[in-house]
């Protein structure tokens, strides 16, 4: 039964989706869906100890052989991977519980909750399924739903956003389905695994049309998740969306398709043969250029969800530049940057829909003084951007410190000065919000101070998260050396 | 100028994907390689392990079941998304 | 160049995929956009289902049981292309909704002008 | 509202029962011929768009009101996600499944004829409703 | 009972968040924290006096993340003097700050400020330094920009960048290290078993990146101008920021890479320190030279300040036993000796609030004790024999010398005449100018800032005479080096 789980979670929120537009009340959705959620959290944590007991699971789906039906794939980083985005999900939708009304209209919150389990299955599939063309029937689901949960609120730029979104995300499945269309005429497998075995015989037949394959899953996969030039849809997107939604596409949704680029990359082709072609280079050049230009654009942001949403950017920096080093152990800190960065900046989401709740105003020079009306918020807050900009312990710094090392390993120590450069970047924008929240007093004249017992009720949720997100980084040895 | 580089852009992608084409199998040969044992384990057990005679049905709703699956799922939340989008 | 003449499938799709995408760039009407969009989709099922295609053979429907498996061609790009064929259905109607949306505020299909429209807010 | 046309409405009534015999027809011929879940449902929503686009919405309504598609696409979608669920498990499981008789029956194609149907409607009644949204511009 | 070492560090950070929690009213908050520095000062001391090597993992995270605590003599004595002086510096402050507001908050920072500047001298390894390094500068951050003015708050972002810029220098210069030796940890004489035959390039680079890294906390010439300018601090703050706290972590971080991490040995093989010498020879001079042309009497020290760090850093790339010696000392005594200084101007900042040189005048008869002091300690600074100022350069040249190195001693020499030209016009103007003793009625400040004062006074004089105890601690650390 317990290797099923893969299987169950997603079934399970995808009928559970499908079962609210029947449900009326609004209170019993929330619920259900916390409850769901949870389940779909425990049943990941027995999966990952399952996966590390006996190893790599398996789960062939359809008649019994893996040939014909569709195969689920959950090795340590799946396993992990499921645990840390259902834990972000739950904590996002305990948020959400409370906080909700404020942001969207009282008709659409059933749809809310609707659109983010049929997000968080998605994600869980695309991170589980070993097939090809399932992985991008699961990416259309996660696409549109995510445009959905962009669309809650009724305003116009937010219908701006997701018609970038969408039309951007259109071309990029379009790139990755034609990627497929080629690898499926040179292989004539959809299995990934299967592919590898036939690829790793014959590619040097057909080494114009490997390269091809690289650069469209590369460009496809990019524009779904951000990488640097192709980010432009991402900044109105993350920034327009309510508070939890934006958190949720920002902590999880461009991530999936990052570690897709990985399993496309490492395990549909290996590193042997990845290594021969010219697109690691390029994707090293995408990410040092992220983590430099993402930091520089957020410098100048105005608006603080603006802000945070570019300094996503320059996280996806980090992430392509561990693919991009092609080597184990890169692709181990790159996983790991996911999975600290999910954490660190889906706090940094919440947080800052607090604040902008607060102080009912996007701009960042509003926030001065605000750590004198909620310092529990803006503790959090800095330890988040502690992270961000790499202080020990953190797991900013340990995928920094890992990053480095593994430059210098492969021969590149140049690129050093690139991450601590963009490290140094962070620290330009993430502290003067620090600073002048608990040092300055403009926005002080005639405000009563509010009381923090309710704060502290709904700060429950951000406190668990950056909890974690501590805990990520003690156990960080632990994790990396299951990668 | 906007054109003039899109023009250039589309020209150089279908050249790329030219390149590419290039390097494939001559498509309608029977040795290509997507007419490997998997195509042909499906033609062969299709019809008695699901009894449907038309085999693509039977690849996508028995096979391939969980992409028809999704695949209801796009249906269903495109339906969602688009009822989200014009209620007020 | 004999390549044209024994993949003209391919080759086929592959102009048309161009002819969709410079559709996309080049019109700021959404509507054509769209178009455009549809028709990246299409050649990439044409693509896709020219993959499965073999010289003189039937389509994987059995009408007679007699016949063998080596009567019928590939029939796993049709059965990938159904499903591709549904999403991007899905998402042209998603795409149709914002711009009746989109036309209802601003009274222009003009990605461009809309774009430049900046917000108060 | 400007009046329809007379032909269009004649030609309708004979038409808009045939096309959705047709479509009920490739629905349940799925597994036998060509066709299926998708087109057969595609076909079957087009009939229900013509007869909004000849006779007005309120004639549609007459038949089947605007609440029963909207749960017709809820319990459709769930029995078919729950069908399909069950189907897996039987499959891993060999849980008794539904008789997969001598190729040519309509009842022999195990789960195929009632995911079929379920999926068919599913995709007429979303087109449908799809369709009046964006006539009517809102929900 | 090795957890014992751990105690001094997180006293004063657990008392300061206390402060934070319990917000004390004037009173108690005053008992608190003198009860923590001196209990701390206890504790420390106890540290001090075990005998056996003790050390303690906190959390050993992974290779390179491990939290390790390990006193040696070096460490014991900074610790030591660390600690004696935030007793001093409490009083002093108790008495300076008065009763304007948000105090809890200065005093929270205050104390943890010791804490972490402990940490940095009994940690065992360079991550454990460089942990507490950075916490250092987030610290000391709020109480340099205690005031809240825009000036303030420039200054504060002046020092918070060029502290993160130095920050990420010696990060560089740990990763690459790291890379090449999986090992940390201070060892006496470095942690590099064999002279880099094959790569003397790269071990320069680590050494100049480490350098300057932590030579922009010490006010290395090309990074020193956070120093005057963080002058916006009240007076106890920018006395242990430029006496104690911040500049002498820099300066202790530097011994510890030098002589603990990479080993002179392979410096000089490198031969990295010659440039470095040449930028701290061009420091004494210019902190001197710089010094004489400020009116402001905060700003005079501070660049003297910048001098005498120079000092200090001759001993760290001139590798002779008593070069090594003497700069040790100059650690110690400076610390004190500046301290002092500071204290005077800030009493009378305080109680006449006169900043400027030409204001003074006759301020020495109005307060003659605390001026007698400031005269003391001046002494004690040009190094007039026997003053201890004169025992560590004393040293120092004897350091150059040993090196047939002869532009060290003339350099000190010619300082020691610039430390005269800017310290000498302060006591002059002060006893000498203004209107005549007899009617100018005596107005010492009150004992709270007036003893600390004079017997820190009274500590330099006798350290000049009986610098033994030390010099003996000091050779037995040195011993293991040389």
């Amino acid at each position: 039964m317990i290797e099923l789980i893969p299987f169950i979670n997603i079934l399970f929120l995808i009928i559970f989706s499908f079962t609210i537009i029947i449900i009326k009340k609004d209170k019993i959705v929330k619920f259900m869906s916390l409850i769901s959620n949870l389940a779909v959290f425990i049943l990941s944590i027995f999966l990952l100890i399952q996966v590390l007991d006996n190893g790599t699971l398996l789960l062939n789906l359809g008649k019994s052989s893996s040939l014909l039906g569709i195969q689920f794939y959950v090795g340590p980083m799946e396993a992990v991977l499921s645990v840390v985005f259902t834990f972000v999900m739950l904590m996002i939708l305990w948020f959400s519980y409370s906080s909700i009304e404020n942001e969207i209209s009282k008709s659409r919150i059933s749809f809310f909750y609707i659109l983010i389990n049929l997000l968080l299955a998605s994600l869980l599939g695309v991170i589980y399924s070993n097939d090809l063309f399932n992985s991008y029937v699961f990416i259309e689901v996660s696409t549109l739903s995510a445009c959905g949960l962009i669309i809650l609120k009724d305003k116009k730029e937010n219908i701006k956003a997701t018609i970038k979104y969408l039309i951007m995300s259109t071309i990029g499945s379009g790139l990755v389905l034609m990627a497929i269309a080629y690898v499926y005429s040179i292989t004539g497998h959809l299995n990934i695994s299967s592919i590898n075995e036939v690829i790793i015989s014959s590619y040097q037949n057909h080494n114009n049309a490997v390269l091809i394959i690289l650069g469209l899953f590369t460009v496809g996969l990019g524009i779904k998740s951000a990488v640097f030039p192709l980010h432009s849809w991402l900044p109105d997107a993350h920034s327009s969306a309510p508070t939890p939604a934006s958190a949720a596409l920002s902590a999880l949704v461009i991530k999936v398709y990052v570690f897709m680029l990985i399993k496309v990359l490492f395990r549909m082709f290996s590193y042997e043969i990845i290594n021969d072609f010219i697109i690691m280079d390029i994707i090293l050049l995408l990410g040092s250029m992220g983590m430099i230009f993402g930091s520089i654009m957020a410098i100048f942001q105005k608006e603080l969800k603006r802000m945070v949403a570019y300094s996503s950017v320059a996280q996806m920096g980090y992430i392509v530049f561990g693919i991009g080093l092609g080597t184990v152990s890169g692709t181990a800190i790159a996983v790991y940057h996911i999975i600290g960065h999910a954490v660190t900046k889906s706090s940094l989401f919440l947080i800052s829909g607090l604040f902008i709740e607060k102080t009912s105003s996007k701009k960042i020079e509003d926030l001065k003084g605000i750590g004198k009306e909620m310092p529990i918020t803006l503790g959090l807050f800095t330890i988040g951007a502690f992270s961000m900009v790499g202080i020990p312990i953190l797991p900013g710094f340990i995928s920094k410190w890992y990053l480095s090392l593994t430059c210098i390993e492969v021969g590149r120590v140049p690129l050093i000065l690139i991450i601590l450069a963009s490290s140094l970047l962070n620290v330009l924008y993430y502290f003067p919000i620090i600073i002048n929240g608990y040092f300055g007093n403009e926005n002080l004249e005639g405000k009563i101070y509010k009381s923090k017992k309710i704060e502290l009720k709904r700060l429950m949720p951000v406190f668990l998260l950056v909890i974690a997100m501590i805990l990520i980084g003690a156990f960080s040895s632990r994790l990396i050396d299951l990668f | 100028m906007r054109k003039i580089s899109a023009v250039l852009i589309t020209i150089l992608l279908i050249v790329v994907l030219l390149i590419g084409v290039e390097d494939l199998p001559e498509s309608g040969k029977i040795s290509n390689p997507t007419n490997n044992i998997l195509s042909l384990t499906y033609l062969e057990k299709t019809v008695k392990e699901t009894g449907s005679l038309n085999i693509v049905t039977g690849i996508i709703l028995d096979y391939r079941a969980l992409d028809t699956l999704m695949e209801a799922t796009v249906i269903f939340s495109g339906f969602i998304v688009i009822t989200l989008l014009f209620k007020n | 160049m004999e390549f044209i003449i024994e993949n003209y499938y391919e080759v086929g799709a592959v102009i048309l995929f161009g002819v969709g995408f410079v559709t996309l760039m080049l019109h700021s009407n959404l509507i054509k956009k769209i178009i455009g969009i549809n028709i990246m989709d299409t050649a990439i099922f044409l693509f896709f289902i020219s993959k499965g295609y073999i010289l003189g053979k039937e389509a994987p429907i059995v009408t007679e049981l007699s016949k063998t498996a080596d009567n019928y061609i590939n029939p796993v790009p049709s059965a990938l292309m159904l499903t591709g064929i549904v999403v991007a259905v899905t998402t042209t109607a998603f795409a149709l909704g914002l711009t009746i949306k989109l036309y209802k505020h601003y009274n222009t299909v003009d990605l461009e002008e809309i774009l430049k429209i900046r917000e108060e807010s | 509202m400007i009046e329809k046309d007379m032909i269009l409405k004649q030609i309708g009534k004979i038409i808009i029962p045939l096309v959705q015999l047709f479509g009920i027809y490739i629905i349940i011929n799925g597994h036998l011929s060509p066709g299926g879940g998708f087109s057969g449902g595609a076909v079957l929503g087009t009939s229900f768009i013509i007869m909004n686009l000849i006779y007005g919405e309120k004639f549609v309504e007459k038949f089947i009101s605007k609440k029963f598609f909207y749960k017709l696409i809820g319990f459709s979608i769930i029995f078919y996600a729950f069908v399909k669920a069950y189907s897996f498990l039987s499959d891993i499981y060999n849980l008794p499944h539904p008789i997969v008789g001598e190729p040519g029956n309509v009842f022999s194609g195990g789960f195929i004829l009632y995911l079929n149907i379920a999926l068919g409607i599913l995709v007429a009644s979303v087109f449908y409703i799809i369709f009046s949204i964006f006539i009517k511009k809102e929900v | 009972m090795d957890i014992f070492i751990l105690i001094p560090v997180l006293l004063p950070i657990i008392a300061g968040f206390s402060l934070l929690v319990f917000k004390p009213n004037y009173n108690k908050r005053n008992l608190i924290v003198i009860s923590t520095t001196i209990i701390n000062l206890i504790f420390v001391l106890f540290v001090v006096i075990l005998k056996k090597d003790t050390s303690f993992h906190i959390v050993r995270i992974n290779e390179f993340l491990d939290l390790y605590f390990m006193p040696d003599n070096v460490g014991k004595i900074f610790a030591a003097l660390v600690s004696t002086l935030w007793v001093f510096t409490v009083f002093y402050a108790i008495d300076y700050m008065g009763k304007n507001s948000n105090l809890n908050k200065f005093f929270m920072f205050f104390l943890i400020t010791e804490g972490i500047t402990i940490g940095i001298a009994l940690s065992g390894n360079l991550i454990t330094l460089y942990l507490f390094y950075e916490l250092l500068t987030l610290s000391t951050f709020p109480l340099v920009i205690e005031k809240g003015s825009e000036k303030a708050l420039q200054a504060g972002k002046k020092y918070l960048i060029y502290s993160f810029f130095g920050a990420t220098m010696v990060l560089f210069g740990i990763i690459l290290l790291f890379s090449q030796t999986q090992n940390l940890s201070f060892i006496p004489g470095g942690v590099i078993e064999s002279m880099p035959i094959s790569n003397p390039e790269f071990y320069l680079l680590i050494y100049l990146l480490l350098f300057l890294g932590f030579g922009v906390k010490a006010a290395l010439v090309p990074f020193h101008s956070w120093l005057p300018s963080a002058m916006v601090a009240p007076t106890p703050v920018s006395s242990l920021l430029h006496a104690v706290a911040v500049v002498k972590s820099g300066i202790f971080a530097l011994g510890r890479m030098t002589y603990y991490i990479l080993g002179w040995e392979v410096i000089e093989y490198t031969g990295g320190n010659d440039y470095m010498l040449i930028l701290v020879l061009i420091t004494i001079l210019m902190g001197s030279f710089l010094a004489i042309h400020q009116e402001n009497l905060k700003k005079r020290l501070a660049y003297s300040t910048i001098s005498q760090l120079g000092y200090i850093m001759l001993g760290l790339v001139i590798f002779e036993n008593s070069s090594y010696l003497g700069g040790f000392l100059h650690m110690i005594f400076h610390a004190t000796i500046k301290i002092t200084l500071f204290f005077c101007v800030g009493a009378i900042m305080h109680y006449e609030n006169k900043t400027e040189l030409h204001e003074i005048e006759g301020i020495g008869k109005k307060m003659p004790k605390t001026m007698l002091s400031f005269t003391v300690a001046s002494i004690c600074l040009i190094g007039i024999p026997p003053m201890n100022g004169f025992v560590s350069k004393w040293f120092l040249a004897i350091g150059g010398l040993e090196k047939n190195n002869y532009i060290v001693p003339i350099i000190l020499l010619l300082s020691a005449l610039l430390t005269a030209a800017y310290l000498i016009p302060i006591i002059t103007t002060a006893f000498f100018k203004g209107k005549p003793a007899h009617d100018v009625k005596v107005s010492e400040p009150n004992n709270f800032m007036l003893i600390p004062i004079i017997v820190l006074a009274a500590v330099n004089v006798i350290l000049g005479f009986f610098p033994n105890a030390i010099i003996t601690m000091i050779q037995i650390a040195a011993s293991k080096l040389f």
